[in-house]
């Protein structure tokens, strides 16, 4: 079936538009889209997006991470091989991390982290035909906020609240900062930590992200004056 | 027997004496100072230049059930490459064909001779490339240990990513090809250049490849 | 038995019909006596030292197509079918082995036997498979594919007795052409022993009896297979099954080595006319691709000319 | 040469041949097989046939045994079919107990039997309620090369047709049963379904329908097990089965019934001069 | 028997209903009832799998079916290579090489029709596990009862009593038969008009795709 933009589309669909757009300058396309010779043709069911200029994609449903490059990713190291550490990032496989991508890693200096820690990382590599590969520095060497989570508490969730809570237009954190001080960071694979002074606290972080996944941006707002309302009234 | 084939043999047939001027090769074997053969198939006498000793041999109709010994060429399929080692499966032991596959692994440092430490897998090899490789001495089991650190050995057949099935890529520089159709440039670690139509010349080639290595041997 | 969910099941209480007829239930003198008429020859018309290796042989290579190797072997009634697979990798093994190994497999066809076979592996296919493993490996040259298998299947289509040394038998000849290198050929034989009757090459009946305990107590009965290398004069495989004394075993011994003798130029005329074939075949192919290559440069230069021009 | 070829280049190789309106082992794309058809050449079953269509080979043998009526369906005999496919006839199947692909096929044959409705169950039931006969048709291939089922059906029908029931007597009183194995009825067999394969290669511009596939063409065409079978019973049709593999266009779907007609016949031809001459022949 | 004449029939299909995420714990799963049919399918993937398994090229896919009794049999291994040989057709699986995709099916009601419940409940499984696919596919199953009409959705007093019933599967792109399932005796004609009529009804189901889709699109 032929699809325009903004259209609910199923896999197996075609869209004319994005083809009549690569005519005339590039276009990216991005999850969801895949060119056949001479069409563009939908692979995800949801919705059809473009972004100024030239940017297509399909904003579907998830819960399987595929690793992607340059995202960043919560990982929990499974082992250790050689000189390198096994990551699972809820792939299909798990990434490596070498020991000397960490900030001031040196052979001699090897960076203190033991199985079953838990890391914030960024994909290198992450290709259909490779293992993933993941580091803990930018591109200058600096650690920035990459490296390993100590203490605090992971859980997962769908792909698509990340991108939600991620998104600069959802008040989720904007609203949480103000009521109490948390840390947290957010995977691209469906995984959050977060810590923050009081185990309640931190559940109640937890349950108002996991809890905004069906909510509107008001309706968000509502809720989260709502938990810290709780929150303080047990708390006094 | 028949005249136009040669002599036929089967296996046990005592073929001659072993001793300085007959040396058991290939499909044959050596017992109480006899040479006997192992396969069914057509008798074979051929003059060593060196020793100027008759090799003899047994040829046999098809591909004998004997694996990849070491020092062999193979053809092999790369199917995982990561940071430390090419998985491949063997496909080809010269130029014979191997009813089914076995599994080859290349590991980092076997991929070049020179600047060992730099050597990045994903730079020379991608799933799905078809290599030439030397088969090294067996340690493992269940895994042959193969190299390509020689300029004959490396990539001859690679497809870019994105270029439709069966367009394969031109080799433009010893560690870098291109897809004629695409234009796309990705790096590999080529086995000596092959001038233009790749798909036609490359079965020679790897023909000529063998025979050379073997002479070299 | 627990029900095979693999399978189709008929219903549990079926039994043969065979079971009803008259000739069902016969003591042991009645089929002593219907083994080998007055002039003292057996059912199929053969006197007790005859084989079928002589007239009633055939055998053949090359029928399963998807098989590195094959060959078909027919005692008259006995029909076993054998392939052979390039060598593979030996599933749950750890430890580096100098000698590639050997996994034979006899099975025996439902319909194969008078009664229906259940489809399942039992002891008797078990031992046929270990005693099949013990007559090749002596002749297979194994240090050539450390760490690596090669299987062996055979298939028996029909069992009218010395259905082991039918399996040697089919199994050395796809193994040559199949090209595994082999020392030598390996050729096998049975015989079935009744009292003092010593049947070569038995049949069915010939074995069930043999393998009847006698009334009277120290008759010497069983059957005797043993597989030879015929070149190099080696025993490869010894199977005795039943009670009998030591001079009635080397007497049979005496016997099963001629008569393995005399099944290697059969199996040598297969294996010779194998070759030739094959290489005529070759030969013929090559001659087609030839002259295919000519064509397709021919029409090469066709095109070339056309695109020049164009 | 042109082994290597394929081994490395295993689409394009097959793509050459099949824009060159030709098959790798050089038949049309409608071009069947030779059928090769043996009957009664095993002792020990009761009936039993091989069949070879090209290389493909399967043996039937059928066995029969007495046993009492299902409770539900007291006028009904069993037939069991089963196919068994042993390690030995393809690289691709390891010992052990059926694998999936051969229970999948091994239901495939059976249903075809089944709702062709060739055998009337009610023909093998002896006394209602009380003794039925029970047909185990054993099919076994020895060598797979495609098309399997077509060369099951062939094989287990020709089979049915030379299969001979013997007497039986039935004391109602003393429930004594007796059989007459010398005096024999032929088993009563309606029609005669005969199975069809085809593959469906998908080239970029049309759909290429192949009849009859080798294995090397199955598994180019979508992988083992993705025929469509078409399966006519004389004029009606009795099953048409297909699973993934490529799409089928109704252009198609006509030429491969049509040719599946055209195929039933040639196929009973050979089963009946097979059956009357009752030694091999070899056909078309 | 013979083609009826072209009669302008509304086609009616049983009531479908649907819901994503049934199983909290699986990557993508739906349950869906048609009419008194309902089947639970739980899609998880792509994931590692032994190697023995992997290809290259593509994903693996395994499927599993479980019947209300749990006991298995030789029909079960077929519905699975059915469903097997169908998805396979629609997803994309050279996206995943060297990975897994299992599915998992398990009948709950059967009252007509279950096949090609299951075959749609497993696509709208596999809609919202996210994994990338060539197309959908929608399943209709009709029946031949005894004077020869065609019964398209046929409930279990008409499968019962039918000549024939099959099941045909198409895609969503080209609108060609992907799948098909036949029981039963039927002449070429009969084939033809029950292919056509279920080629029609097909429509209705990539509708009620499209509209469960839109319904949780709304939502996230």
């Amino acid at each position: 079936m032929k699809v325009s933009i903004d259209d609910v589309v199923l896999p197996g669909d075609y869209c004319e538009d994005i083809v009549n757009a690569g005519e005339k300058s590039k276009v990216i396309l991005g999850p969801g889209l895949r060119k056949e010779i001479d069409k563009v043709y939908i692979t995800k069911s949801g919705v059809l997006r473009k972004r100024a200029p030239n940017t297509y994609w399909v904003d579907s449903y998830q819960k399987r991470y595929v690793p992607s490059r340059a995202e960043n990713v919560i990982g929990v190291v499974v082992q250790k091989a050689g000189d390198t550490f096994r990551v699972d990032v809820g792939g299909s496989c798990t990434a490596t991390l070498s020991y000397l991508s960490f900030e001031g890693a040196t052979k001699k200096n090897r960076p203190e982290v033991q199985v079953g820690d838990v890391l914030y990382a960024k994909m290198l590599i992450a290709s259909k035909d490779m293992e993933p590969e993941l580091v803990c520095v930018d591109s200058h060497g600096k650690k920035g906020r990459l490296g390993v989570l100590n203490d605090g508490f992971v859980f997962k969730c769908s792909l698509n609240l990340v991108r939600k809570v991620l998104s600069p237009n959802c008040p989720l954190l904007n609203s949480l900062k103000n009521e109490w001080p948390f840390e947290l960071a957010v995977g691209m694979n469906g995984r959050i930590w977060i810590k923050a002074k009081t185990m309640r606290e931190t559940i109640a972080v937890g349950n108002a992200i996991l809890g905004c996944e069906y909510l509107s941006d008001s309706e968000i707002k509502s809720m989260c004056t709502n938990i810290a309302s709780l929150l303080a009234g047990h708390v006094s | 027997m028949d005249k136009e084939i040669g002599k036929i043999c089967i296996p046990g047939m005592r073929l001659s004496l072993s001793n300085k001027e007959f040396i058991s090769g290939p499909g044959t074997y050596e017992l109480k100072g006899y040479i006997y053969a192992t396969l069914a198939g057509i008798l074979k006498m051929e003059e060593d230049e060196k020793t100027k000793a008759t090799i003899i041999s047994v040829e046999s109709p098809r591909t004998p059930s004997v694996l990849p010994k070491a020092g062999d060429i193979v053809t092999a399929k790369v199917t995982v490459v990561n940071s430390r080692l090419v998985q491949c499966m063997i496909l080809c032991v010269g130029s014979s064909i191997l009813v089914r596959p076995y599994k080859g692994v290349l590991k980092k440092e076997d991929i070049k001779s020179t600047d060992k430490d730099r050597i990045d897998p994903y730079k020379c090899f991608r799933p799905g490339d078809v290599i030439l490789a030397r088969v090294l001495p067996m340690t493992e089991i269940h895994w042959y240990h193969l190299s390509t650190a020689e300029n004959e050995l490396g990539v001859v057949i690679a497809v870019a990513e994105g270029s439709p099935q069966g367009i394969s890529m031109v080799p433009i520089s010893w560690s870098e090809m291109q897809c004629p159709k695409t234009l796309v440039k990705e790096p590999r670690k080529v086995a000596r250049v092959i001038p233009e139509n790749i798909n036609q010349t490359m079965f020679k080639d790897s023909k000529e490849s063998n025979k050379e290595s073997i002479d070299v041997k | 038995m627990p029900l095979d969910y693999r399978r189709f099941n008929g219903p549990e209480d079926s039994v043969s019909y065979k079971r009803y007829t008259n000739k069902y239930y016969k003591g042991y003198d009645e089929l002593y006596k219907e083994l080998v008429d007055d002039k003292g020859r057996r059912k199929d018309g053969r006197a007790l030292d005859e084989a079928r290796s002589m007239c009633m042989f055939f055998a053949r290579t090359d029928l399963i197509s998807q098989a590195k190797g094959s060959a078909y072997i027919e005692l008259k009634k006995t029909k076993v079918v054998c392939s052979v697979f390039d060598p593979r990798e030996i599933p749950h093994q750890n430890e580096f082995s100098q000698l590639g190994q050997l996994y034979c497999e006899v099975k025996f066809a439902p319909f194969s036997c008078a009664q229906q076979r259940r489809p399942h592996v039992d002891a008797e296919d078990k031992s046929l498979s270990v005693a099949l493993r013990q007559a090749l490996e002596p002749t297979v040259c194994r240090h050539l594919f450390p760490n690596y298998q090669v299987d062996v299947f055979v298939y028996i289509l029909e069992h009218d007795g010395a259905c082991l040394a039918a399996a040697i038998n089919a199994a050395g000849l796809a193994l040559a052409n199949a090209s595994v290198p082999m020392y030598d050929i390996i050729t096998s034989s049975s015989v079935a022993i009744i009292g003092k009757k010593v049947f070569v090459d038995p049949t069915e009946a010939e074995e069930h009896l043999a393998m009847m305990s006698p009334e009277t107590e120290g008759t010497n009965h069983g059957i005797i297979t043993m597989s030879m290398l015929s070149e190099l004069k080696q025993v490869s495989d010894f199977v005795q099954i039943g009670s009998m004394d030591i001079e009635c075993v080397t007497e049979a011994m005496d016997i099963l080595e001629k008569e393995c003798e005399n099944i290697v130029p059969n199996i040598q005329k297969v294996l010779v006319h194998n070759v030739v074939q094959s290489f005529n075949q070759r030969k013929q192919l090559e001659a087609e691709a030839k002259e295919r290559e000519i064509a397709l440069n021919v029409k090469m230069e066709e095109w070339k000319k056309l695109l020049n021009a164009g | 040469m042109a082994e290597i070829y394929k081994l490395i280049h295993p689409l394009k190789y097959f793509n050459d041949y099949i824009s060159r309106e030709i098959r790798p082992d050089g038949r049309k794309f409608h071009e069947c097989r030779n059928i090769k058809l043996n009957v009664n050449s095993l002792k020990t079953a009761e009936a039993s046939a091989v069949v070879k269509c090209g290389n493909t080979t399967v043996v039937c043998g059928i066995q029969l045994e007495l046993a009492s009526p299902k409770a539900e369906e007291p006028d009904f005999g069993y037939l069991v079919t089963n196919l068994e496919l042993p390690a030995l006839c393809s690289s691709k199947y390891r010992p052990g107990p059926p694998s999936d692909h051969a229970q999948v096929t091994n239901y495939l044959v059976s249903n075809i039997i089944v709702n062709s409705k060739c055998i009337d169950l009610k023909d093998l039931c002896i006394v209602p309620d009380k003794l039925a006969w029970v047909l185990y048709c054993d099919m076994v291939c020895l060598d797979n090369d495609g098309s399997l089922v077509d060369a099951c059906i062939i094989a287990l029908i020709s089979s049915l047709k030379t299969l001979r029931l013997p007497t039986v007597t039935y004391d109602a009183e003393t429930e004594d049963i007796n059989v007459d194995p010398d005096i024999r009825t032929p088993l009563k067999v309606y029609g005669l379904p005969v199975a069809t394969s085809f593959s469906v290669y998908k080239l970029p511009e049309r759909d290429i329908l192949i009849t009859d596939p080798s294995i090397y063409e199955e598994e180019m065409c979508g992988g083992i097990g993705s025929n469509f079978i078409v399966c006519s019973n004389q004029s009606l049709l009795c099953g048409t089965q297909k699973f993934g593999g490529s799409n089928l266009p109704p252009e198609s779907q006509e030429e491969a019934l049509k040719i599946s007609r055209d195929r039933a016949n040639v196929v009973e031809k050979v089963i009946e001069t097979c059956l009357a001459n009752n030694c091999e022949i070899n056909e078309i | 028997m013979g083609i009826e004449e072209e009669k302008p029939k509304a086609f009616q299909l049983k009531p479908m209903k649907c819901e994503f995420n049934f199983l909290s714990k699986s990557d993508g799963s739906a349950i869906l009832s048609q009419g008194d049919t309902v089947a639970v399918v739980s899609v998880n993937g792509p994931l590692d799998i032994k190697s023995t398994s992997q290809s290259i090229e593509k994903s693996t896919l395994e499927v599993l079916y479980c019947t209300k009794g749990g006991k298995p049999s030789v029909a079960d291994r077929y519905k699975e290579n059915v469903i097997r040989q169908t998805c396979e057709a629609a997803v994309l699986g050279s996206l995943y090489p060297r990975t897994g995709i299992t599915v998992t099916i398990q009948e709950l009601e059967d009252f007509g029709g279950l096949l090609s419940c299951c075959l749609n409940c497993t696509c709208l499984a596999l809609l919202n596990s996210g994994v990338s696919m060539r197309c959908t596919y929608a399943a209709i199953t009709c029946a031949i009862d005894e004077s020869g009409d065609i019964v398209l959705e046929p409930s279990k007093q008409h499968l019962d009593t039918a000549r024939a019933t099959m099941t045909f599967v198409f895609d969503s792109r080209e609108k060609n038969l992907v799948t098909s399932v036949t029981e039963g005796v039927f002449s070429e004609d009969t084939y033809k008009e029950a292919l056509a009529r279920c080629h029609a009804a097909s429509d209705l189901v990539f509708n009620f795709y499209r509209e469960i889709i839109r319904k949780y699109a709304n939502v996230i």
